[in-house]
């Protein structure tokens, strides 16, 4: 139904509107990304199984380096975005707001970095 | 914290159906897994800054604790990516099919579709902790 | 059949905190709690306050929790409980001024921010007549019409109760009444309201409210039927 | 808080009077609405059914035939001046209504959708018209939450849960009111240059009854205690649907529908007592034949109760009988579909209180207290009138259920209510605008608040011998019995006797709520002191009257008496407790009293 507005005021671009759609269109993508990795790593290989020369190998294809950094990406992001969310909810004061907000950025861009490092590093020492 | 005593006395006392339990169910699977991702970006960060340490870090995970927390990790996170897909299916493609019944039995198929994926998963990591934890299986 | 209610009590003239009285009733099944409510102020302890006017559900009074559960006391029946204690405490979220009387106040406010009201300053009809509004249209927002503003839904919602900044339920309601009337034209200037942070992207669809409804209002739908009318816009 | 506050218009009351009345007054007169409900849960807001206008928008109408029907309706007793003016006025007031924002029901053209209502008809022919205009089942809500918005939209300052428990009168002039702030026990003294009260009925006083906890004729029970009169009061009207037991109300609209009245035998009784448009004739036609049935032994299983059936076979196959057709000539049937679609609420009463679907099963009903017909005298202004002689108090004003203009006489038509307070509460309004904008700030009396305090110490201060609960119990049960729906003359000297004798037990009461905070218990009693003072009006009023007249029913003189008793009658009630009864005549402008057949 198509209604004719005599105000033209569009809710427009809001911050929340967007974090809104971004939980539900990362979780598009993490599903399949989490699932597979999970199967993969906690599931067929298990952790008694993973060491370094297990990562070594396994970042050794290019394949799984963007698969990991996807990951990295998009899951830190949502878990983080989910964060700050639930965070809001428990804290009201403006000031503590903001400060949970830039925290939770720094804190964001400070874990993806390492993260970040860490895949495009390698494994830096092999041992003997 | 004296917010959080409303919210507490909601979430504990009272009596929601479904809905209530979906959203608790959401949102602690959800920090859950968030301070675990966490955990584990730092601790994979450390085959590059300190792969001296990373080999102590796993020895941690190979615990039998720890097994027993990844088995809950695994139902969470599969519980989180359906009723996600649940709560985005309905708000996004088909909002007038939001009503009790369907919020209700959408709610318990999320469970069993859940268990339905955790079960053999779970199998398998029980397997694999038993082996090597305890040397059952002929470990 | 006798019960025993278990009622809040807090009066902020004394000293004492809240507290739980025990009042044993004779009650038939079909009485409604608000009946035993009235019982026990009228012939056992007449300090006991709460609110009530139409006793039959329209007028939205008598909101409080019964059994842990938010509905109207006067449309609870005592066969509906089936316990022989039945527990009463007020809304959840709101300040408790008296027993189970609490602060509708902040209710309200969140009821006036989203505009309940018709705007449309376009001229009227020439002939001085109603403005036309088709049958399927008139439908559209049937459904949110009915809301009382007992309260019922907002107390039930956890992010109200995590703070009761959230616009909540029952106004969310009142906007989607006004957002889906073809005579209205201020709708984007709610859905702007309603996409802030205090919003319908509050909503976690926990599904209280639309349990809580004593009006049967499909209220998870119409918050979602707002969700997507502001992601239309944006 | 400041205890005193200053308006040019106050409004008591936030009902659909109340709310009409402050949208009118404020652009023009600095307002204030003082309600002891959040106005959302006044009463306006459980009308079901319909607000009637001749819109003519589904078949031909004139404002004439709503005119007469309602001077029909009253039994004469209605102000024909008055009349004619409301139901003029209805049309362009449903106009407003939309325009307001109301979410009226629609027709296939998109118009306001109506439908048949009792007593409503097209005078040539004199079938049910559709004349009913309405949003569902819930047409007060929709009125109450439209008017309500339109309040907030204008910024009226509203004083939510504010009991008005006195009216200051200086040199016979409204001068303000005193009221209890809720939440803080504190008395409050409002000055202002016009007051309008608009605080609804008192049906409270019956046993079974629709009526709301908060109906308990405050306005004009503070009124009566300033030396004024009330009017009318021996006719309150009994609606022949209440849910049995609970009183709950089930619109005429269900009999609009296709609804049907049976008696234990199956019978269609109506036949019997309307032969022309039998379930839809006026309320207390329906109410007296329900009681008649009952006595004459055709209650259902002995229970002084009937069923209303409005399961579509019924209807369908009294619709055939009748030769009902729709708007298009087709016959009439329905399908359960369509029958909830156009009463849910009322669905909705039925399944959580009886248990009953009532596209399935019958309803069970009886009688119900319903309306209060008479009330504070106003002129066709508003303006509330002191005497028989129509003496005007200087600034004072009601509308609504608690006034008497008189538009309903001696029975009301069914959605009448509605039409009453959108039309009376909007010229209170203007009115008290107009009087206040040439009006000086009258003085404060000296210690205003003295009276007002005085009584509610009186109710804390009793012996305690008494207990208010019970008190109000027996009140509600003698009313029912003697003051309901038959009378006789030993059944109301009783009543009298035994009201007296209440109101005295009344000040062995003692509150035992000491608190400040919400002590509803205080204000209770206050409300039940009300009811008693009106309980023993209508009372003397019924007694006094030897005939029988729309609501007012006597068994013994069984006949209407235009020669002695086509009058209305004022009631002034003095310290001692006694009532004095004046009359003054009914104005009657074109329709000449004739017997009221249906």
């Amino acid at each position: 139904m198509q209604l004719p507005d005599a105000i033209k005021e569009k809710p427009g671009r809001n911050y929340e509107t967007i974090a809104w759609k971004w939980m539900r269109y990362s979780a598009l993508l993490l599903i399949p990304l989490v699932w597979g990795h999970v199967l993969l790593q906690d599931i067929l290989v298990g952790v008694h199984r993973i060491d370094l020369n297990y990562v070594a190998l396994r970042w050794a294809s290019l394949g799984w380096r963007i698969y990991d950094v996807l990951l990295l990406g998009f899951a830190f992001a949502h878990g983080v975005n989910g964060l700050r969310q639930v965070a809001l909810d428990y804290i009201h004061n403006p000031r503590a707001r903001r400060g949970v907000e830039w925290g939770l950025l720094i804190f964001w861009l400070l874990i993806t970095g390492i993260g970040a490092a860490a895949i495009i590093g390698g494994v830096s020492a092999l041992p003997e | 914290m004296a917010h959080l005593k409303t919210p507490l006395q909601g979430y504990l006392g009272y009596r929601g159906r479904e809905g209530q339990t979906a959203f608790l169910l959401h949102r602690i699977s959800g920090i859950g897994t968030a301070l675990f991702l966490t955990i584990h970006i730092l601790d994979t960060a450390l085959v590059y800054f300190y792969p001296g340490l990373y080999e102590e870090a796993i020895g941690i995970y190979r615990t039998t604790l720890f097994g027993i927390a990844e088995l809950f990790l695994v139902f969470l996170v599969i519980y989180h990516g359906i009723n996600g897909l649940r709560i985005a299916g309905f708000d996004l493609f088909v909002p007038q099919r939001w009503n009790i019944p369907t919020a209700r039995g959408s709610f318990r198929l999320t469970l069993i579709l859940t268990l339905l994926l955790w079960l053999p998963a779970a199998a398998v990591m029980l397997y694999n902790l038993l082996h090597h934890n305890f040397g059952l299986f002929g470990g | 059949m006798r019960l025993t209610l278990k009622i809040f009590r807090y009066d902020p003239n004394t000293s004492a905190g809240p507290h739980y009285d025990r009042f044993q009733v004779e009650a038939d099944p079909n009485d409604r709690v608000l009946d035993l409510l009235e019982a026990v102020r009228g012939d056992q302890d007449d300090t006991l306050s709460f609110r009530r006017s139409c006793a039959h559900g329209v007028c939205g009074s008598d909101a409080m929790r019964i059994n842990g559960l938010n509905a109207l006391a006067c449309k609870v029946l005592v066969k509906d409980l089936n316990s022989d204690t039945i527990q009463i405490e007020p809304l959840l979220g709101l300040r408790v001024e008296k027993d189970l009387i609490v602060d509708m106040e902040p209710f309200f406010a969140h009821y006036r921010s989203i505009l309940p009201y018709l705007i449309n300053d376009e001229p009227l009809p020439e002939d001085g007549k109603e403005r036309l509004q088709s049958e399927a249209e008139r439908e559209r927002f049937d459904d949110t019409t009915k809301c009382i503003l007992c309260a019922a839904c907002t107390t039930s919602c956890p992010s109200f109760w995590a703070d009761g900044q959230t616009i909540g339920p029952a106004a969310i309601v009142n906007a989607h009444r006004f957002i889906f009337d073809s005579r209205d034209r201020g709708r984007l200037k709610r859905l702007k309201i309603l996409a802030g942070q205090a919003g319908v992207w509050r909503c976690r669809t926990a599904f209280n409210c639309t349990e809580a409804c004593p009006r049967d209002i499909h209220i998870t739908r119409a918050i979602a039927e707002v969700k997507q009318e502001i992601l239309k816009h944006s | 808080m400041d205890t005193l506050h200053t308006y040019d218009v106050l409004v008591i009351g936030g009902g659909g009077a109340g709310l009409m009345a402050a949208l009118h007054a404020a652009p023009r007169a600095r307002t204030a609405v003082i309600s002891k409900l959040y106005p959302l849960r006044s009463h306006t807001g459980a009308a079901q059914g319909g607000i009637g206008a001749a819109l003519g928008n589904v078949e031909e109408d004139r404002w004439e035939w709503h005119a007469y029907d309602t001077v029909k309706g009253s039994d004469y007793l209605g102000d024909q001046d008055a009349i004619d003016f409301m139901c003029k006025e209805a049309v362009q007031s449903v106009y407003d209504l939309e325009h307001f924002g109301l979410p009226f029901s629609r027709t296939p053209d998109g118009r306001i959708a109506q439908r048949p209502f009792g007593g409503h008809t097209n005078n040539e022919t004199g079938k049910p018209v559709r004349r009913s205009c309405y949003a569902a089942d819930r047409t007060g809500h929709m009125i109450l939450q439209t008017l309500y918005q339109q309040c907030i939209k204008n910024e009226i300052t509203f004083y939510d849960e504010f009991q008005v428990v006195d009216l200051l009168l200086v040199d016979g002039r409204a001068a303000g009111v005193v009221a209890v702030e809720l939440a803080s026990g504190e008395l409050h003294t409002f000055r202002a240059r016009a007051v309008i009260f608009a605080t609804g009925g008192h049906g409270r006083m019956w046993e079974i009854t629709s009526n709301a906890y908060s109906f308990t004729g405050d306005g004009p029970a503070v009124l009566l205690r300033r030396g004024l009169p009330v009017e009318d009061m021996e006719f309150f009207q009994f609606h022949p649907t209440g849910i049995y037991k609970l009183g709950i109300l089930i619109t005429e609209a269900v009999r609009g529908e296709g609804g049907i009245l049976l008696n234990s035998k199956g019978e269609r009784f109506m036949e019997k007592y309307a032969p022309k448009i039998k379930d839809l004739a006026s309320r207390d036609v329906v109410s007296r034949a329900i009681y008649l049935e009952t006595r004459a032994g055709n209650d259902i299983n002995g229970q002084r109760y009937m069923l209303l059936d409005v399961r579509p076979e019924t209807v369908n196959r009294y619709a055939a009988l009748d030769g009902r057709t729709r708007p298009d000539g087709s016959p009439y049937v329905v399908s359960a579909e369509e029958i909830l679609s156009k009463i849910p609420d009322i669905a909705d009463f039925c399944r959580t209180y009886l248990g009953v679907d009532p596209v399935k099963q019958p309803i069970p009903i009886q009688p119900t207290a319903h309306y209060a017909m008479g009330g504070i005298p106003t002129s066709i202004r508003g303006e509330v009138l002191a005497d028989e002689t129509g003496r005007v108090v200087p600034g004072l004003y009601a509308a609504g259920e608690c006034a008497c203009v008189s538009v309903h006489g001696a029975n009301r038509l069914g959605t009448n209510s509605l039409v009453d307070l959108i039309v009376f509460g909007k010229h209170a309004g203007l009115n008290a605008a107009d009087f206040a904008a040439s009006a000086d700030l009258p003085p404060l009396p000296e210690n205003p608040q003295a009276f007002a305090g005085h009584q509610l110490a009186a109710l804390r201060g009793g012996s305690g011998k008494e207990r208010a609960a019970q008190i109000g119990r027996e009140m509600r049960a003698l009313m029912f019995d003697e003051v309901g729906v038959f009378r006789t003359e030993q059944g109301l000297e009783k009543a009298v006797e035994t009201l007296q004798d209440l109101r005295r037990r009344f000040t062995d009461i003692r509150v035992g709520d000491a608190g400040k905070a919400y002590n509803t218990a205080l204000l209770n009693a206050w409300e039940l002191g009300n009811l008693l003072d009106l309980a023993l009006v209508t009372a003397r009023a019924a007694l006094a009257r030897r005939e029988s007249r729309g609501a007012h029913a006597r068994d013994d003189y069984p006949a209407r008496d235009d020669q002695n008793w086509l009058k209305h009658s004022l009631a002034w009630l003095d310290e001692a407790g006694q009532v004095h009864l004046k009359y003054k005549p009914v104005t009657i402008t074109h329709y000449t009293p004739k017997e009221r057949t249906y």
